[in-house]
């Protein structure tokens, strides 16, 4: 497999570390009622059999966190975005 | 006849022919095999120089140790499989097909016993009714321990054919990356016209055969292109490639995968064609070819028609054996019968007799026979037989005979040793199935044709179900330009080839139903006819049960030869058609590949880089044995003269550093520049505790969580400016700890003003510890730096001048719990500093220490570090619950706070003592009461390290167990059965010297 | 009908002709007592439903053909050296059904009790091992930790001498070794096919039937099929199949690569772990070397990996036994791994009621096959966890109460 | 007070001057270390980027590019990284000179870190620099797609590196971390010895 990092160019599979599904979002509420979205958020996942939102670290290039889209069945890659919006 | 198996002769290569062939009569070539001394040329591979030799026998089978010969003249070889080179440089299961003759080769047969001409396993075959597919699953039950010591041990002892060198690979290996806009597999016609379109298109072409030389069938067969024979025509195609910049021919290298993102992997046996590989050269180098586009143009592969004793040696595919003559000018045979069910009998026929060979008999199974082949026989002089074929193959080592059977089913049996054999075409389409296309069945031609590519791929040639010549180079000049065209190269027009008239027509033939005797599917595994026909009756009807029931194609040429028959004999036998039987599924690599290849230069030393400390050098003088720790080499301990062994050497290291002071390179810990306005706030989210209160100047010890609430990582922070901290993590888990803060940043808290980059090799570091540290580090400062108690408390943190005006930080941190210092200079002086320490600091007795003394004084003092922190510990297992901040949110803070995590009943760490201190006491063992069993009812928890104590005069150690902090003072059991230990030790807390932490205050 | 050498020796010289199919090919009823959704741990669970709970009708519906899952493709260790309580008495259990599996079963499974041997390489390593040794005899499970020499007198070929990271000794537990995997899948489908367990191949469930909070029935390509219960064992599957009932999982799927080599004489005896890289390796009794290494990495449906992982088990490979530099590797799949946010297994109740789950087996799971199937089937059966399974709740990870191993985490590529 | 201490280039004792590999015809590549040179990274301050790049071009004569390439201004060059990151590199300013002067100069609008003694800087060229470097580099160095100027940061033998192409030799930069230095000069000379390589004595 083969990913282009908006920032370095097309790269080799090798460069990048996974991380997993980037469509879980960190709660902000400490309040004990969101119990469940803290578990959601650390345990759970939809783990699709198809097009699947997940963050990959560039970390022997750019060292960008980047929102790959990605047909899990293919692996065909659709988008690759920065984490971050022009991040730095 | 008899020449061809009579080994007693000795006159040079009785079964080669007085002219033509691609091979260069100029040069001699000696080579063995098993006893025979034997010569060849260059251009002839081990086989074909077999064959010239009159070498037919050259293996014993798998399962029933049958006499078995050379099959094929290509990389789908399954018979022909020997013991290449010796020593070290043995390979088992080389296919003769494949092997390039050089002088002083040196090959074996395999799977044989005492010797290939009398094997005394070849009794197997009068047990064969009794040894059909899947028998070993029916038997060998009882009684269950005979398994391993009786029935298992013989199974295997039976099983593999080869055997390997058992001796260290002395040859080396490459990797190497290449890219380029298209890439031909297969130099073929088809490869050849692609690569040549491609390429004058502009694009850069990478055309990779696995032969010695490109060309395909155009070798084997003579057949005119443009009026030219195939070969010059080959040759000039390669010359017009050659003079193209941007186009490189890959000889010797097999594609044998595709995957993902255009990656094709690639083997090119570099030097597999000489006895050794050349100094400083690979034997073979495995490329990764990242391609924008594919043309497939692997050509096809030759079927059998399977019938009784098709396994005898002198059995062999038709179009092998006119690549023998035509080729390599060796005859396989002197007598030949073909049977063939296409138009393609008539060239056998022609070149056979060309080269002098009497032609017995030609069966077609088909009742039709066309003209040409015909006349072929006619002009031979062989008897033809319509709508005939080989009920059996007749003879002992080698083919003696044919029994053939008429169309009007009149039996005719002629003596022969040469059978070719052809069933037709299957297309080389493995490739096109390595991302999980499916192939389709096209009934017309009786064969998978491509289904779904692969991305960027398309096929050409014989391997698209495209048999004639003229087609194939019009095809793979279509699909070069085409290939071209579509990454924005000019679509340059493609050539039209002309080439000599020629018919493919043919009628599926599988296998003769009325055969007499084992007919074999699958040439390598033993698998018949019959074991195909008991696997169905049995219920293994889909394709891939047959496969792993009979273990049909699952030897070292997967079927490719005989997969193809296999499908069609289980259609018959469970009336359907092959198209609902299916197929089974091919797999990488498309040719085995060895191991050292995809391990190129990681192996041995070289398996994973080293990280050497800045003080590596001098502690190398020094006599330091080094420990790995990740990638890192760290000093373990600096043994004196006259120490015999790795304690004493330690416990004097803790007991000078206790009493006067002591040095150790700390520089492989992680370090990480934090940076920017809202440095202080971040670190508050990455830490449980508190950072954007510490003053500038200071430092202080800082706890890492997971989301998940378990301790991540520790480490000690110092502030150096208002926006600058430098932050430390365990050696382990720098590279981890970098990823985590840069996934905080950029994923959860973008918004935050804050950089950070890892500054680890930026610094050399040594603690320097000691009740003496404080003189020490003074006489290595520029004078007027003040670094007494006042002016430098403990956790202070400051630039300095070194030795000289170079700029250092020192910072006051204790591991050890004795006054100490961290002191860091730019890495290219730590060589420097550490021989200054040690001779500022001989006055006051230094002594280095490794990572043995840093550990026992962390134990002595009751630091949890890896054997604590080990991903399954919570703050409060560890005694830090009283760290995590309630005024901030932190990462782990919420899930940190479920009950399951404060239990009090969890493990937690405590110290342990042996209460009959002369005990030693281990990391590892287990926690019971005192007076219960050893048992998983009363495991409590466990010692996660220990050390011998010179301070106490005793081992000590840290340990998590349950409700521990509350259990101070009792004694409990440390049962450590794996070594065969089971000691008293008492409860205490965790730090056993100096708790109050005087020392380090002084 | 029964196996033995007579049986064997009369067909033999009967010429093979008497043999009768291993199993039923029936088409599946409209409805059943238990629908068993994946026929890998499911036809071991199907077995035990009928033998030891009387449960004779049963279905166990397997989209593809039987074996074409993770049981047909796994490298075939069978081991019980855990760590942690939640682990050991299970696949302890399963150690012990593997020990009598081939009389029970009337089938040759070649269980091969060869020993498995943990490498360690570093003295965190072997404290950490000696830990788990130690676990495992107070659990009444055998364990040796043995030196280099000890490791040597075992496996002489391994490099002693002039490795990056030198072998200081091992974990071995004797009583591990390899079975046949397809030996299994075959044994246990033919036993439970002859308990009348129906057992249908081409069969994938499309959807979940759910009337008040009840699963009622599955949808499959074979058209509906009703059951008062319906139990999961479909792995890789198991978040699309659970999401067909509206359940998210703590799995994600991942794939792993498996090896396999050109067959050659006797050379390994025993099943080896790297503990410095990521390789492990066993000889098959056709001759194969059997091996692997880690996770591919990324969330994948795709049976199949990529390069990066070949050359890190073949670097792996060099790196432990230098002398198999010039052995070639035939074969390269990969299956579909359920791997769970703590590495550790789920057998459990959902939310749904009368639906089961049986999941989380990540790359470890073959071993289980027989304790996996025996507990599964007593939940089924009696609607209570059975004791050796009683942690692998589907609450764990929202308590904290995980069952992680190696430490690692919710982070499933990790573990 | 003590004489200074004295600083040793991170490929002491690994550099052996002199012709090694293959060694019948002109070497395929030479390679040698550069010393004392100045190193930093830089990384933006958030919102300051259009800032900083006006400061730095002032300053340094040079556009910090927004892709990984080289540009080299009068005394210091910027490598682009990352986004909003850049590694400078300078010789006139050696060592921890660089990131003092450009600690003062970007002050406020970019975090800098001296880098000087964290990598260790290969000078790799010849003919047959780029099959040498195919050997690890997952990377297309074709002269078209990779020119002088060009610029990556990656992997080889599973050792980080920074690269960047000097001219069209091609000779090339490359930055490897100091305590890795050993091991990838001995991937560097072992892929290098079927061509023959020169090692030339370090300045
Ligand atoms: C390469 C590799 C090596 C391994 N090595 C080992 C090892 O050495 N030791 C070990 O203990 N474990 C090993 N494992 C893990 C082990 O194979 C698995 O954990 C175990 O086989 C899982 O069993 P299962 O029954 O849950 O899954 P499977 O055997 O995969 O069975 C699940 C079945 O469900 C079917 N299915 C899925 N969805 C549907 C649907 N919608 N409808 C119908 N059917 C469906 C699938 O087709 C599949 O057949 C390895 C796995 C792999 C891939
Ligand atoms: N008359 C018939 O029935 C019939 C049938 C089939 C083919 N043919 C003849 O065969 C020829 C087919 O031409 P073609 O070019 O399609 O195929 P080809 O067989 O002539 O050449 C294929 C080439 O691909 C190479 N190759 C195969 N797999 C490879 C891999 N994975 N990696 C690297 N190299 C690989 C082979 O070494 C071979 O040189 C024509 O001459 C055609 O007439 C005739
Ligand atoms: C333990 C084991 C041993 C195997 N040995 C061989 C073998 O000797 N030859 C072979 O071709 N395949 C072998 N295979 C691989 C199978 O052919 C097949 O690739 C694997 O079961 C996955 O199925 P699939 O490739 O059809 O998806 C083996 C598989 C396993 C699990
Ligand atoms: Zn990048």
């Amino acid at each position: 497999m083969r990913i282009r990092c908006p920032y370095c160019g097309e790269r080799a599979l090798e460069e990048f570390t996974y991380r997993g599904d980037a469509t879980v979002t960190r709660p902000t509420s400490l309040e004990p009622s969101v119990e469940p979205a803290w578990v959601d958020y650390v345990y759970l996942r939809d783990n699709p059999a198809g097009r699947h939102r997940e963050h990959w670290y560039h970390g022997a290039g750019c060292h960008a966190w980047l929102v790959v889209t990605r047909d899990v069945r293919t692996h065909e890659i659709f988008s690759v975005e920065p984490a971050a919006e022009g991040h730095g | 006849m008899s020449a061809a198996t009579d080994f007693a002769r000795r006159d040079a290569q009785p079964f080669r022919l007085a002219a033509g062939g691609l091979i260069d009569r100029s040069r001699t070539l000696r080579f063995g095999f098993d006893d025979l001394e034997l010569t060849g040329f260059p251009g002839d591979t081990l086989a074909s120089a077999l064959i010239a030799n009159g070498v037919r026998l050259v293996g014993r089978s798998f399962k029933y140790h049958r006499p078995r010969g050379i099959f094929c003249a290509g990389s789908e070889e399954p018979n022909a499989l020997v013991e290449l080179r010796t020593g070290a440089r043995r390979e088992p299961n080389t296919k003769a097909t494949t092997v390039e003759l050089y002088d002083g080769l040196v090959a074996d047969s395999q799977n044989r016993w005492p010797t290939l001409r009398h094997d005394l396993l070849a009794v197997n075959q009068l047990a064969a009714p009794f040894l059909g597919a899947g028998f070993y699953y029916k038997t060998f039950m009882w009684p269950a321990s005979f398994w391993e010591k009786l029935y298992e041990p013989a199974i295997r002892r039976a099983a593999g054919l080869g055997r390997a060198a058992g001796m260290p690979d002395p040859d080396h290996y490459e990797k190497s990356h290449a890219f380029c806009d298209v890439l031909v597999i297969g130099g073929g016609p088809a490869g050849l016209s692609a690569a040549l379109a491609a390429a004058r298109a502009g694009a850069r072409v990478i055309l990779a055969d696995e032969d010695a030389r490109p060309g395909g069938r155009l070798l084997a067969d003579r057949r005119l292109v443009g009026g030219r024979p195939g070969p010059e025509w080959v040759t000039a195609a390669e010359a017009e490639l050659a003079t193209m910049p941007e186009v490189r021919i890959m000889r010797r290298t097999t594609v044998f995968g595709v995957y993902d993102g255009g990656v094709h992997g690639a083997l090119e046996r570099v030097n597999d064609h000489v006895p050794a590989p050349p100094e400083h050269e690979p034997r073979q180098r495995y490329w990764k070819i990242v391609a924008k586009r594919a043309v497939l143009a692997a050509g096809s592969i030759e079927r059998p028609i399977i019938f009784g004793g098709n396994d005898r040696p002198g059995v062999m595919l038709a179009g092998a054996v006119r690549a023998y003559v035509n080729r390599f000018a060796a005859v396989p045979g002197r007598r030949a019968v073909v049977c063939s069910n296409n138009d393609e009998g008539a060239a056998t026929v022609a070149d056979l007799a060309a080269a002098g060979i009497d032609v017995v008999a030609v069966v077609d199974t088909r009742h039709e026979v066309p003209a040409a082949t015909r006349d072929a026989a006619t002009k031979a002089g062989a008897i033809l037989v319509p709508g005939g074929r080989i009920i059996e193959a007749k003879g002992g080592r080698s083919v003696r005979s044919a029994l053939i059977r008429s169309g009007e089913g009149r039996d005719i049996h002629v003596g022969c040793d040469l059978i070719a054999v052809s069933g037709g075409w299957t297309p080389s389409i493995h490739l096109t199935t390595h991302l999980g296309g499916r192939p389709t069945w096209n009934e017309g031609m009786a064969s998978l044709l491509p289904g779904t590519l692969p991305p960027g791929m398309s096929v050409a040639g014989a391997a698209a179900g495209h048999f004639g010549l003229a087609s194939c180079l019009a095809e793979g000049a279509r699909a070069g330009v085409e290939a071209a065209a579509s990454l924005g190269f000019p679509r340059v027009t493609a050539e039209t080839y002309r080439a000599d008239e020629e018919s493919v027509a043919f009628a599926p033939f599988w296998y003769v139903k009325d055969s007499i005797g084992k007919a074999f599917v699958d040439l390598q595994n033993d698998v018949t006819v019959s074991d195909v026909k008991l696997a169905a009756r049995e219920g293994f009807r889909i394709a891939e049960h047959l496969k792993r029931y009979t273990t049909l194609g699952m030897a070292t040429d997967q079927g490719k030869t005989g997969n193809a028959a296999g499908m069609a004999v289980l259609a018959e036998a469970t009336e359907r058609s092959i198209a609902e039987v299916g197929q089974t599924t091919f797999r990488p690599p498309f040719t085995p590949v060895a191991i050292g290849a995809f391990a190129g230069h990681h192996r041995g030393k070289d398996f994973r880089p080293t990280r050497l400390a800045p003080s590596h050098r001098w502690a190398d003088e020094r006599g330091a044995v080094f420990v790995e720790t990740g990638n890192w080499l760290r000093a373990q301990w600096y043994p004196e003269p006259g120490e015999t062994d790795w304690l004493q050497s330690v416990t004097r290291e803790v007991q000078a550093t206790r009493e006067r002071v002591g040095v150790c390179d700390v520089s492989t810990l992680g370090k990480i520049d934090v940076q920017g306005p809202d440095a202080g706030l971040f670190l508050d989210r990455v830490y449980a505790n508190t950072f954007s209160t510490l003053p500038v100047g200071k430092a202080r010890y800082g706890l890492m969580l997971r989301e998940d609430g378990f301790v991540l990582d520790d480490g000690t922070t110092a502030r150096l400016a208002e926006d600058h901290y430098f932050m430390t993590t365990t050696t382990a888990n720098a590279v981890k700890v970098m990823q985590h803060l840069e996934f905080c940043h950029q994923c959860i808290w973008p918004e935050l003003d804050v950089q950070m980059v890892s500054v680890t090799e930026q610094w050399a570091q040594f603690a320097i510890a000691g009740p003496r540290a404080r003189d020490v580090v003074t006489a290595l400062l520029d004078p007027g730096q003040d670094v007494s108690n006042e002016a430098f408390p403990y956790l202070a943190a400051g630039p300095v001048s070194v030795c000289g005006g170079v700029g250092g930080r020192l910072y006051r941190l204790s591991f050890s719990g004795e006054l100490a210092y961290e002191l860091g200079v730019p890495a290219r002086f730590g060589d420097a500093l550490i021989r200054a320490i040690m001779e500022k600091g001989a006055p006051f007795g230094i002594v280095p220490y490794g990572t043995e003394a840093l550990g026992v004084m962390r134990i002595e003092k009751g630091h949890p570090a890896g054997n604590e922190i080990n991903g399954q510990t919570t703050a409060h297992d560890l005694g830090f619950g009283k760290l995590l901040s309630t005024k901030k949110d932190f990462i782990g803070r919420f899930m940190a706070g479920r009950a399951a995590l404060t239990d009090a009943s969890r493990p937690r760490l405590v110290g342990i003592r042996p209460v009959d201190r002369s005990v030693r006491i281990r990391a590892g063992a287990h926690l019971v009461p005192r007076d219960a069993p050893a048992d998983a009812a009363h495991d409590e928890g466990y010692v996660t390290s220990v050390a011998f104590s010179p301070s106490l005069g005793h081992w000590i150690g840290l340990g998590l167990l349950s409700r521990g902090p509350e259990r101070h003072g009792e004694v409990v059991r440390a049962a450590d059965p794996v070594r065969g230990g089971d000691t008293p030790v008492e409860v205490c807390p965790p730090c056993f010297i100096d708790p109050e932490g005087e020392r380090l205050r002084v | 009908m029964r196996y033995s050498v007579f049986s064997i020796l009369a067909n033999g010289l009967a010429g093979n002709r008497g043999w009768k199919p291993v199993w039923r090919e029936p088409e599946p009823k409209r409805e059943y007592d238990v629908v068993i959704v994946g026929a890998g741990h499911g036809l071991a669970t199907a077995y035990y439903l009928a033998k030891e709970h009387g449960l004779g009708n049963v279905a166990v519906l397997e989209k593809g053909y039987l074996g074409s899952g993770n049981i047909g493709r796994n490298t075939t260790i069978v081991r019980s050296n855990y760590l942690l309580p939640g682990n050991l008495p299970f696949y302890e259990l399963s150690m012990k059904l593997w020990e009598g599996l081939e009389r029970e079963l009337n089938y040759n499974a070649m269980v091969s009790q060869r020993g498995v041997l943990n490498l360690f390489h570093s003295d965190p390593q072997r404290d950490a091992y000696a830990r788990r040794g130690n676990a495992m005899r107070l659990h009444g499970v055998d364990a040796e930790l043995l030196d280099t020499e000890g490791v040597r007198r075992l496996v002489p070929m391994l490099d002693f001498d002039n490795a990056r990271f030198p072998i200081r000794g091992g974990l071995l537990q004797r009583r591990g070794g390899t079975v046949r995997h397809d030996a299994v899948v075959w044994g246990y489908g033919r036993a439970a096919d002859a308990l009348g367990v129906d057992i249908v191949q081409n069969c994938e469930v499309t959807g979940i039937r759910v009337e008040q909070g009840r699963a009622v029935g599955v949808e499959t390509t074979r058209g509906p099929i009703r059951a008062k219960k319906i139990a999961l064992a479909v792995a890789g599957n198991s978040s699309r199949v659970a999401a067909m009932a509206g359940l998210r999982l703590p799995i994600e799927t991942h794939v792993i690569q498996a090896f396999v080599s050109e067959g050659i004489k006797p050379f390994l005896d025993i099943v080896m772990t790297f503990g410095a890289g990521h390789f492990y390796v066993s000889q098959s009794d056709k001759g194969g070397l059997v091996f692997g290494g880690d996770l591919d990495g990324y969330n994948s449906y795709a049976q199949r990996g990529n390069l990066p992982v070949v050359e890190d088990v073949c670097e792996g490979g060099m790196a432990l036994l230098p002398s198999i530099g010039r052995l070639r590797i035939v074969r390269n799949w990969g299956g579909l791994m359920d791997m769970s946010m703590d590495g550790s297994p789920i057998i459990d109740r959902t939310p749904v009621d009368g639906l089961y789950l049986n999941a989380g087996w990540c790359y470890g799971g073959f071993k289980a096959t027989p304790a996996s199937g025996w507990c599964f089937a007593h939940l089924i059966a009696r609607d209570e966890p059975h004791p050796a399974a009683a942690a692998y709740r589907l609450d764990r990870f929202a308590s904290g109460r995980v069952i992680d191993e190696k430490g690692m985490g919710a982070q499933p590529n990790l573990h | 007070m003590s004489d200074r201490l004295a600083a040793r280039s991170a490929l002491h004792g690994f550099a052996v001057p002199g012709r090694h590999g293959r060694m019948d015809g002109a070497a395929g590549v030479t390679v040698g270390e550069r010393v004392d040179l100045g190193l930093a990274s830089v990384m933006a301050r958030k919102g300051q980027g259009t800032a900083l790049r006006e400061i730095a071009r002032a300053a340094y004569g040079a556009d910090l590019p927004d892709t990984p390439r080289h540009v080299a201004g009068p005394e210091v060059g910027f490598i682009g990284t990352g986004p909003g990151q850049w590694l400078a590199v300078s010789e006139r300013l050696a060592n921890g000179d660089l990131s003092t002067d450009l600690s003062t100069k970007l002050k406020g609008l970019a975090s800098i870190s001296d880098q000087s003694d964290g990598r260790a800087v290969v000078r790799f060229a010849g003919g047959r620099a780029r099959e040498v470097l195919a050997k690890g580099l997952p990377i297309d160095l074709h002269p078209s797609l990779f020119a002088p100027g060009g610029a990556a940061t990656s992997i080889i033998a599973l050792m980080g590196v920074t690269l960047w192409q000097v001219d069209a030799v091609p000779t090339y930069d490359i930055a490897v971390f100091r305590s890795l230095a050993g091991s990838f000069w001995k991937w560097l000379t072992d892929s290098a010895a079927e061509f023959g390589y020169d090692v030339a004595p370090t300045r």
